[in-house]
């Protein structure tokens, strides 16, 4: 690397992003960039990178592991060429600006050499303490490698803890070891840097009255997981640390070291504890069913994120979990049994309860560590007083220095999708401190020659995945492997663990080699997220890739028939049976590509749409706003302040300036979408536009769909029926405009969950508890003596909100929790009104006279918008018609239908600050694909048999894109490049004229073969 | 004079012309036409003998025109392009004229699908159109389609049908153009309920003059029922029954529909008589025959004038 | 184009069940074009006698193939290989396919698994209509290229009867009369005046009337 | 004929079936096992010949699932296959075996629950109907033997 200390910003193209942190943010970042093709250098101080996540057993709300989907795609592809990974690494100077920073890094010696290191174990092996995988559970083994996915896949050695180096070296046939290993310093440029180091998990044993640490049967979520997990020291068997004896009731214990006054507690809320101990309990019982009892002491269920409440609904009725709100006093062991008591008050009982459990399971939250402080210091970056990294207002992904962003964890306590949001909008922001003309885009094949297998006669590889307990756990794979070996050309069978690890995947590549395999069968989970991986495995070794058959044994067997082992065992194997003989009828195949229109066109011109719009713009990508209102801004032109009290309008209009004088934005108002065609990467949008609603049409490669919600209006609690009952939306504007108003009121009473968490919208608004402190404390500002009620169900002013609520219980706002089965009732007698509602603590009704009624009303889906363009766009929708990304973790601005791109409160209720973010991910994320620059058809392509076509034009008719033609010859013509691949045409030939590639009649009917088998 | 019929001796003699129709049975009844044609015996100049009408199987029409003209009545055969190729008319016209039958009515014929026998294969080896030639031939060259010479050529007062009221409408004045050019010698129409229209395509004939050439007996059919309205409404091709039928139908007990039904005939019929180029009148009476003398008398039509 | 539909699967299972080893020719020429008898349609038929011998409790054994013109002796001749190794053969080409196997292959009892319908022209995916009678003299150039022989329900050559109504035939409310479509394009051509040309009585020999129909090109044969 | 177990075959389309089957799976709805699903790009790709040949081979009952009546992702794939499955149903009442041993069902790819519903559903009305062609093959071969 070169040592260039040039001053001036030249923003030269050898400059790429430093991404500081291997979780699943980083990760994202960094793999966003590298499919922009931006050069990205990702660093992180462990041996391995994976961060937190790899450490789940599983993730809520989906509740599978889906690592697995994460960190093969490391290693893919050309994505290669542009991500260069450093672990052991830290960041120790940075100088230098936005644009040209100079870093200074330095990487730990790994005595291992990754090169030569084929990742046997045998070195692991032979030391008695083995592989260590779990954190805080056992002692850190000498030779370590985190998790069977893990990237680089190699060992590394604690030097501290080897006694016998000679002995250790000569264990390594690959002559790997290196004693001589040493710490190195090198210097690289960076254009800007993605800080994404997360933050620790807080340790429970420096509280006193839970036993944390101390006792050996309470665990924090963590170590949890790490019992429950396949890989995990106990391989999966849920047992107590004390015995090893299956427990049988287990509870949580939730808020510990968060939300607290105490000694060694912070006030935040760490925002993910609710879910994840919903999670634990949920996968628990769906193990062990009613073997465990399993009960949650909390304080606020802050189930508030996307569908999350819907979660929580499941926990509490189906898996039956016990819900008890209440904040233990303390945790006590039973000497003889290591049996755990706790103590607990309710809120309706003057006298605590104690009851005993098995095991107790700490809900402990996020602190940031000193490496992560530390490296603030190094970056040179403001923190806020809980030492995360402080971000602009209104641009939440950028620190107090330019050209240095955040994301995940760092900046403040979030959940896997919200940091995977931030994540794409930190890349996003990265990328505006490089050249905006992306460097070279030539092809770049990376992959060794094909192989030509045509004429070979079929030799199969069938490996099968456990994929954990997934797969392994309900059926026999030795078992199966064992009956694929009756084909004769099945040359091997294996297993192979976690099929999508890099460990499994440099097995199998080895396999084929070795056994000159020509066709392979996966045994493992679905061809929707694995089919890539596997298909660039097979291009790595030169096999072409459409010589892989992926067999679903797990979303569509071991899932759904986990009750029934026999039967899961028998179908794994007729699947596994249809997918040999598919695969031997398989042909190699040639993808066909298109150039992809580098336009982008973004639905809706509120906050969302305009950020994302100038995001892209900014970029050199000509972005179209549609708009269906006559002017840009949407429902953020009615909102006067965040809670943080920035001035809303201000920024609004500032936001409409920068996108109109833009020269790359084309903003179109009062404009609707009419028709819409084309492909992913080559769009045609019909829109009528303006007063006249003139006609006019749109390409472009990608589609951004920013339309919002509505502000919620219910009739409920007399809203619209007085004056003085309002929404939060128009106390904001009070607050404003008629401060004398509030003044005079003697009384204020805000309820909450108005419209939301109710049968007809069961999903929380997310945003209306902190609406509430946000208006509380204005009214208490300008009117102190102003008694506030907020009746409430609960408060979710989650991550550093919890401040706010905590500041309003100081100032004396009254809290008074209600629920579904006994409403506050708004009564108006003579022109005042008065609020009545039941108080749980005093145990009776109570009537509150109240100058004003504030409804927390939040917000509705636009349920008009999502579903004409989801018919329009063909896009799915939730049942409370939010449009449905397509993983809600994993690509959670992604939609199913591939260049669409989803942001804002279209995806799900969030404040401006997490829309913006989001359309900044969305845009991002946009960019990846349009970077992309050409269009992959796939090779699932029509094929017309020119002697058996007999031009009887049903192709022709049939094909709902109108590709086929007859040419000169007199036959039928399908151009690869227009094809869609939907095969009606193969399906209506009367002459069987046409095949569909990769779905051909001979496969198909071998697939089917293999089922029938006997 | 071209031949022996009564009908055209009365066409000639410048009077209004009566004919009307009998059905012969489905099965060898010869009484049965008997009894038909006895009702309308001195009342009209002509009774129709239809060929398997409405694709249904009768007694052929050249037999029940011989039982009709045995009763010293003048029988008027149709004969149908559906059921004969041009041999077997031609045989059937030179035997019904050996048997003294002048008058005869050349048709399409309905389609089979309507009948009792929807499988059978329709011939139409020559329309009406050619048919009409091909008789006119016969009478006035003496010579058979194919050519050849007629020793005894049958010399037929040549009729046919026309309906003023199918569309396209523009085509119904050429189309009895076209059968006048064929040769034909009188016309009988659809049964007409639409005056009007009626009205408009007399106009189109008297125009072209071709009320000269042709002698126009107007149809007339006498409503039994609103239902039977209804149905020739609705079911009947290119039958045209206004609203206005219907709903005066309607506005009778259903006891005084078929009286009511007549007098509107009658009052048809007296309408007609002022249009220009109407030569006489056909009554329908479907399967009630014993109201036609009534019509006839009513109508001022009876006596039928001596030829 | 002639056109042709399946027969009723029982009808042809009857022809056949006295056999057991079928050849199953398919043609590829108009009976695919119309979907009826194509590569595709024998795959069908196989797999539909073949579900209908398991019923039985039977196996039978059906030789697929689709020749590229079953009226033409030298594609009927690539049977040849297979002929005797059947009991029966099933044809799904239309009638002078069936006759053309049956000419050549004498002691192998040949059957028709489509009725042939009528020379049809396609109004569109799975649509066929009957356009042209073979009446061997064709009156198309007096008659604004509308066929009064094929297309009217009564082969009126001085049509329209009496029975048209809202432009459509006495017979069906579906069916055009040919008539209205005669005059209608006769009047766009500004040729309205033939309409009133008598047509004389046809000559049917060409059509068939005289004797199956035979065209021998000196030039060729 | 007790403990008849049928044999199943659904033919998903990748973009709604399939992936409602997998979202199925990845909330653990149970559905009969005798179910098994081939992967196709689009319903529009099953040929009747492929449902023909599914019984011929041993199926008991075979359906045809895609997108929601305008969803499809091909725009009619999803018509054509019910045609086509219309098609199979007359030929089956032809031969005299039960047209409802095919069937066509639509769902979104978010309807997880309701593919296992159909999957239910489907077993069960092949349960009742009880063995299909394919099982009659086998005892042919020891009749013809």
């Amino acid at each position: 690397m070169q040592n260039n200390n040039s001053s001036e910003n030249t923003l030269s193209p050898d400059r790429r992003v430093l991404v500081i942190g291997g979780g699943v943010g980083g990760i994202r970042a960094a793999l966003d960039l590298a499919e922009s093709r931006r050069d990205v250098l990702l660093i992180d101080k462990a041996y391995a990178i994976g961060g937190l996540m790899t450490q789940l057993d599983r993730t809520f709300p989906t509740n599978n592991c889906d690592l697995c989907t994460v960190s093969p795609y490391l290693s893919q592809g050309a994505r290669e060429r542009h991500l260069e990974i450093k672990p052991m690494t830290t960041l120790t100077r940075l100088e230098g600006e936005a644009g040209a920073f100079t870093a200074t890094l330095v990487t730990e010696p790994r005595y291992i050499d990754t090169d030569k290191c084929t990742a046997c174990g045998e070195c692991a092996k032979l030391f008695p303490d083995a592989v260590r995988v779990t954190p805080g559970l056992d002692p850190r083994a000498p030779t370590c490698m985190r998790y069977p996915q893990a990237t680089p896949f190699a060992f590394s050695i604690d030097i501290t803890k080897v006694a016998d180096m000679a002995a250790l070296k000569k264990v390594c046939r690959a002559d790997a070891i290196r004693d001589d290993d040493t710490r190195r310093e090198s210097v690289v440029d960076v254009a800007s840097v993605v800080l994404s180091v997360g933050a620790d998990l807080f340790d429970p044993a420096v509280l006193d009255n839970f036993g944390g640490g101390k006792f050996d049967n309470v665990v924090t979520g963590l170590e949890y997981e790490r019992i429950m997990s396949a890989s995990g020291p106990f391989q999966g068997n849920l047992v107590r640390k004390s015995d090893g004896r299956r427990p049988k009731k287990v509870a949580w214990i939730q808020c510990v070291g968060s939300r607290g006054i105490n000694k060694g507690d912070v006030p935040y809320c760490s925002g993910v504890c609710c879910m994840y101990a919903l999670k634990e309990a949920m996968v628990t019982r769906e193990r062990f069913g009613d073997d465990i009892d399993t009960t949650i002491f909390f304080m606020d269920m802050r189930t508030y994120g996307k569908d999350y409440e819907l979660y929580f609904n499941r926990a509490r009725d189906e898996y039956k979990i016990r819900m008890i709100r209440s904040r233990p006093h303390s945790v006590v062991e039973n000497s003889a049994t290591q049996n755990l008591s706790i103590t607990y008050a309710l809120e309706d009982k003057p006298v605590q309860e104690t009851e005993e459990f098995d095991m107790v399971v700490l809900s402990t939250g996020f602190r940031v560590g000193e490496d992560a402080k530390n490296l603030a210091g190094v970056l040179g970056i403001d923190c806020n007083q809980y030492d995360f990294a402080a971000t602009h207002p209104f641009n939440p992904v950028l620190t107090s220095k330019p050209g240095v962003y955040v994301c995940g964890v760092s900046e403040s306590p979030k959940d896997i999708p919200e940091t995977m949001v931030q994540a794409s909008a930190a890349a996003a922001m990265a990328v505006t401190d490089l050249p905006v003309v992306p460097v070279d885009l030539q092809t770049e094949d990376l992959f060794a020659p094909e192989r030509d297998v045509r004429g070979q006669d079929p030799r199969i590889g069938v490996f099968v995945c456990d994929c954990g307990f997934e797969i392994g756990g309900i059926v026999k794979v030795d078992k199966l492997l064992a009956d694929v070996c009756a084909n004769t050309d099945v040359a091997v069978a294996k297993a192979v663990g976690y099929g999508c690890s890099s460990e499994s995947m440099a097995a199998i590549e080895t396999m084929i080699q070795e056994n000159h395999l020509n066709r392979v069968v996966i045994g493992g989970c679905s061809p929707r997220t694995h089919e890539t991986k596997f298909q660039d495995l097979l291009r790595r070794v030169g096999l072409n890739k459409y010589l892989v058959e992926i067999v679903n044994l797990r979303d569509q067997t071991t899932w759904t028939h986990m009750n029934e082992p026999e039967k899961a065992q028998a179908k794994a194997a007729r699947l596994l049976q249809a997918g040999i003989a598919g695969v031997r009828k398989n042909r190699p195949l040639i993808d066909h590509t298109l150039p992809m229109s580098q336009n982008a066109l973004v639905v809706g011109g509120g906050v969302t749409g305009m950020t994302s719009a100038l995001t892209l713009a900014d970029q050199g990508i000509k972005t179209y706003i549609v708009e269906r209102a006559p002017a840009l801004g949407g429902l953020a032109r009615s909102l006067r302040k965040t809670i943080e009290g920035e001035d809303v309008g201000a920024f609004v209009q500032d936001l409409v300036q920068q996108v109109t004088a833009h020269g790359n934005i084309q903003v179109l108002t009062r404009s609707i979408i009419v028709d819409h065609s084309g492909m992913p990467g080559l769009f045609t949008t019909g829109i009528q536009t303006g007063v006249r609603m003139n006609y006019m049409q749109i390409d472009h490669g990608v589609t951004i769909l920013a339309t919002g919600a509505l502000a919620g209006r219910p009739a409920q609690y007399g809203l619209g029926t007085h004056t003085n009952i309002m929404t939060q939306l128009e106390m904001d504007s009070m607050l404003e405009d008629e401060a004398d108003k509030i003044q005079a009121m003697e009384q204020v009473v805000m309820i909450q969950c108005v419209g939301s968490r109710e049968k007809e919208n069961p999903n929380c608004s997310r945003i209306c508890c902190q609406a509430a402190m946000k208006n509380a404390l204005r009214i208490k500002e300008i009117s102190p003596d102003t008694q506030i009620f907020v009746l409430y169900r609960d408060m979710r002013t989650y991550g550093f909100q919890e401040e706010y609520y905590r500041k309003a219980r100081d100032l004396g706002v009254k809290f008074i929790r209600f629920s579904l089965d006994q409403r506050p009732e708004v009564v108006e007698a003579d022109g005042s009104l008065s609020v009545t509602t039941h108080d749980f603590i005093l145990g009776c009704d109570i009537e509150i006279a109240a100058d004003c009624v504030v409804l927390s009303t939040g917000l509705i889906a636009d349920d008009e918008t999502t579903e004409d363009l989801a018919l329009l766009f063909h896009l799915p929708r939730t049942i409370d018609h939010y449009f449905l990304e397509d993983h809600v973790k994993l690509r959670p601005v992604d939609m199913a239908q591939r260049g669409f791109f989803l942001a804002g409160t279209a995806h799900s209720p969030r404040t401006i600050r997490e829309s913006i973010t989001q359309a900044r991910a969305a845009a991002g994320r946009a960019q990846t694909m349009l970077a992309k620059k050409e269009i992959n058809l796939g090779a699932c392509v029509a094929k017309v048999d020119d002697k058996k076509c007999a031009s009887c034009l049903i192709c022709v008719r049939a094909c709902p894109f109108d590709v086929p033609f007859i040419n000169a010859e007199g036959v039928s013509q399908i151009d690869a490049d227009k094809c869609h691949g939907c095969g009606v045409c193969a399906g209506e030939c009367p002459a069987k004229a046409i095949q569909l590639l990769a779905y051909e009649d001979d496969q198909i009917l071998a697939k089917l073969d293999g089922l029938f088998e006997r | 004079m071209n031949t022996e019929s009564r009908l055209e001796k009365i066409l000639a003699s410048g009077e209004l012309a009566v004919t009307s129709e009998c059905g012969p049975p489905r099965g060898a009844r010869p009484e049965k036409v008997r009894e038909k044609a006895a009702l309308l015996k001195d009342h009209v100049d002509g009774i129709n003998v239809t060929d398997n009408q409405t694709a249904m199987v009768r007694m052929s029409s050249f037999a029940a025109g011989v039982i009709i003209k045995q009763m010293g009545l003048d029988p008027i055969i149709q004969m149908v392009a559906r059921d004969r190729n041009r041999l077997a008319m031609q045989s059937d016209i030179i035997g019904a004229y050996a048997f003294g039958i002048n008058t005869m009515l050349c048709l399409s014929g309905d389609h089979a699908k309507f009948g009792d026998h929807p499988m059978a294969q329709g011939v139409f080896d020559i329309d009406s159109v050619q048919m009409i030639n091909m008789v006119r031939r016969m009478r006035d060259e003496e010579v058979f389609q194919g050519g050849a010479k007629i020793d005894g050529a049958p010399k037929m007062f040549i009729g046919a049908a026309a309906n003023p009221f199918a569309d396209p409408f523009e085509l119904r004045v050429m189309r009895l153009a076209k059968k006048v050019k064929a040769g034909v010698d009188f016309i009988q129409t659809q049964c007409i309920f639409n005056l009007d229209k009626f009205e408009q395509w007399m106009k189109g004939v008297t125009d072209r003059g071709l009320d000269e050439k042709v002698h126009i007996l107007a149809g007339i059919t006498p409503m039994k029922s609103v239902g039977m309205a209804r149905y020739m409404k609705n079911k009947v091709p290119g039958m045209d029954i206004p609203d206005a039928v219907i709903k005066r139908l309607e506005g009778v007990s259903k006891e005084q529909q078929p009286e009511e039904g007549i007098k509107m005939a009658i009052e048809s019929i007296e309408r007609i008589k002022q249009i220009k180029g109407v030569h006489g009148f056909h009554i329908m009476a479907i399967e009630w025959e014993e109201k036609v003398p009534q019509i006839v008398e009513q109508a001022g039509l009876y006596p039928r004038p001596k030829v | 184009m002639i056109t042709a539909e399946q027969k009723p699967i029982p009808e042809i299972i009857q022809y056949i069940a006295p056999y057991g080893k079928i050849l199953l020719v398919g043609c590829n020429e108009c009976v695919t074009v119309c979907a009826a008898g194509g590569r595709k349609e024998v795959g069908l038929l196989a797999s539909a006698l073949h579900l209908n011998s398991m019923k039985q409790g039977k196996t039978i054994d059906i030789k697929e193939i689709t020749l590229e013109r079953q009226c033409d002796p030298e594609y009927v001749e690539e049977l040849t290989p297979y002929i005797d190794g059947v009991d029966a053969v099933v044809s799904m080409a239309c009638g002078c396919g069936v006759q053309t196997i049956a000419g050549r292959y004498k002691k192998t009892p040949v059957f028709p698994a489509v009725n042939t319908r009528f020379m049809g022209a396609s109004l569109g995916q799975g649509v066929w209509a009957e356009r042209c009678k073979g009446c061997g003299d064709c009156v198309l150039g007096i008659t604004g290229g509308i066929c009064p022989v094929a297309r009217c329900s009564k082969h009126l050559f001085n049509g329209p009867c009496g029975g048209t109504s809202n432009g459509q035939c006495e017979i069906d409310p579906d069916v055009d009369c040919a008539w209205r479509l005669i005059w209608e394009r006769l009047k766009e051509l500004g040729m309205e005046d033939r309409y009133e040309d008598l047509m004389n009585a046809k000559d049917w020999r060409p059509g068939g009337a005289g004797g199956p129909g035979k065209i021998i090109r000196e030039d060729l044969a | 004929m007790e403990n008849f177990e049928p044999e199943i075959v659904a033919f998903c389309c990748h973009y709604c079936a399939y992936t409602a089957a997998d979202m199925a799976g990845s909330k653990r709805i149970s559905y009969p096992s005798n179910v098994k699903i081939i992967r196709v790009p689009c319903t529009g790709k099953v040929d009747a010949i492929h449902l023909m040949k599914a019984l011929e081979k041993g199926a008991d009952g075979v359906y045809v699932a895609g997108c929601l009546a305008g969803d499809c992702h091909f725009k009619n794939g999803n018509v054509r296959a019910e045609a086509r499955v219309n098609r199979v149903k007359k030929i089956l009442t032809e031969l005299g075996w039960e047209p409802e041993r095919v069937a066509m069902v639509n769902m979104s790819a978010g309807m997880g629950e309701y593919f296992a519903q159909t999957a239910r559903e489907f077993t069960e009305t092949i349960r009742k109907l009880g063995p299909g062609p394919g099982k009659f093959a086998g005892t042919n071969d020891k009749a013809a033997s």
